[in-house]
């Protein structure tokens, strides 16, 4: 399936990309992560478990067991900060 | 309701005015406006810079407006937060919430603020004497969102 | 610190705006309007009168921002109580305080009008359809003034 | 000694009056409610034990055995219900 992904903030800044598509065969949130992490460096390093930070399927906060459906968008941020 | 995310500076006295506007069933009304500070974790800041999530904050923000709805008996709410670049002093948010009882409208105005700081995509970014930094995300905050006993955060 | 009992108007913008004025270390300011309804108790109510004991009045109200002050860490408070006569819809008090952090600031303005409502001289009297009648306490402000553990009302 | 007295709001209206000077020979704010209810009618029935009302002295709140001073200013009043 095919996803559109969205980075906010630092780690928008640290993956260097706004928005990208992906291709995607897995299932799950956590799939997803763990094709992002392969990637190594920053993707490794920001998104290895217990590092902070939230992901939204199609605007809503989920969980890593979040299933995915082809065309989902995905956003990974971190912790928000605003008001 | 009503719930704006925009660039432009707001106006406390309007948007409350504007609440009230020819009601005479209104018997308190709770507001709170957020403003940039010239100081944070013990550096200067001259000035910060809000980026959000188009389409997921109005979504965030009508949640927590619903959320509150569904917890106390409200008349009318606006939430206003600002995005792009600020200065010290500048106002960054804005909640204010119509009630026929205070209590009611004081719970509901903390409640979307705290729930604000820990479920709408905002972040913040700092200019300070050594460069720019993200605001990390601050444990009193999850503290004050979760004495209204809502579901936890899902990661951490 | 600004205290004003009147029989004019106030305005919340103008009130908000002066405490902000020329500020940029205020991160929160918390307020509350409570306004002239229509319906009191089950009845219409067509307008209302404030009597308040002068030279008291100031007093206690100065007593609860000092009081507010030795609580929480606040930057400015103002509290604004209007007597006389009051159509639905018309403001009746006004309380705003600002401080860094929203909790401080919240649970001020709260505080504030919670012991306000217990401990300033402040009487209503209503006009309705079966004629004037003078506002009761409630049970409910008692309640309310007692969570922040002051001392008994010597009377009751 | 000389105290000036003042009632407000419902007390005011029922006692018919807005302030007074009364010579007083006794010692405490107790003893003053006893003087003023032996006055009987509405003041009897409104200042009984048990009823709902506030004592101030010199612009503060005070109990039943506050010592009074002469030339003091006491005011009878309903709880408040401001706000």
């Amino acid at each position: 399936m095919k996803l559109r992904v969205l980075y906010f903030a630092r780690l928008r800044e640290r993956f260097g990309v706004a928005e990208e598509g992906i291709e995607f065969a897995g299932a799950t949130a956590g799939d997803l992560l763990a094709q992002l992490q392969a990637r190594g460096g920053a993707w490794a390093e920001e998104l290895a478990a217990g590092r902070a930070f939230r992901l939204a399927v199609d605007q809503e906060i989920v969980a890593l067991d979040a299933v995915l459906h082809d065309g989902a968008e995905v956003a990974i941020f971190p912790p928000v900060t605003g008001g | 309701m009503k719930i704006l995310v925009q660039a432009d500076v707001f106006d406390l006295g309007s948007e409350v005015d504007a609440m009230r506007q020819g009601r005479t069933d209104i018997g308190a009304i709770a507001s709170f406006v957020g403003l940039a500070r010239d100081m944070n974790d013990g550096s200067g800041v001259a000035a910060m810079t809000l980026e959000h999530y188009p389409g997921m904050t109005e979504k965030a923000l009508a949640a927590l407006v619903d959320e509150a709805n569904a917890r106390w008996a409200l008349q009318d709410v606006t939430v206003i937060h600002r995005i792009g670049r600020l200065l010290p002093g500048d106002p960054i948010v804005l909640v204010a919430v119509a009630s026929r009882h205070r209590g009611e409208a004081f719970a509901a105005c903390e409640f979307i603020m705290d729930y604000l700081k820990t479920q709408a995509p905002f972040w913040k970014k700092e200019e300070t004497a050594d460069g720019e930094r993200w605001v990390e995300a601050r444990a009193s905050d999850d503290a004050a969102a979760a004495r209204w006993n809502h579901k936890p955060d899902l990661f951490s």
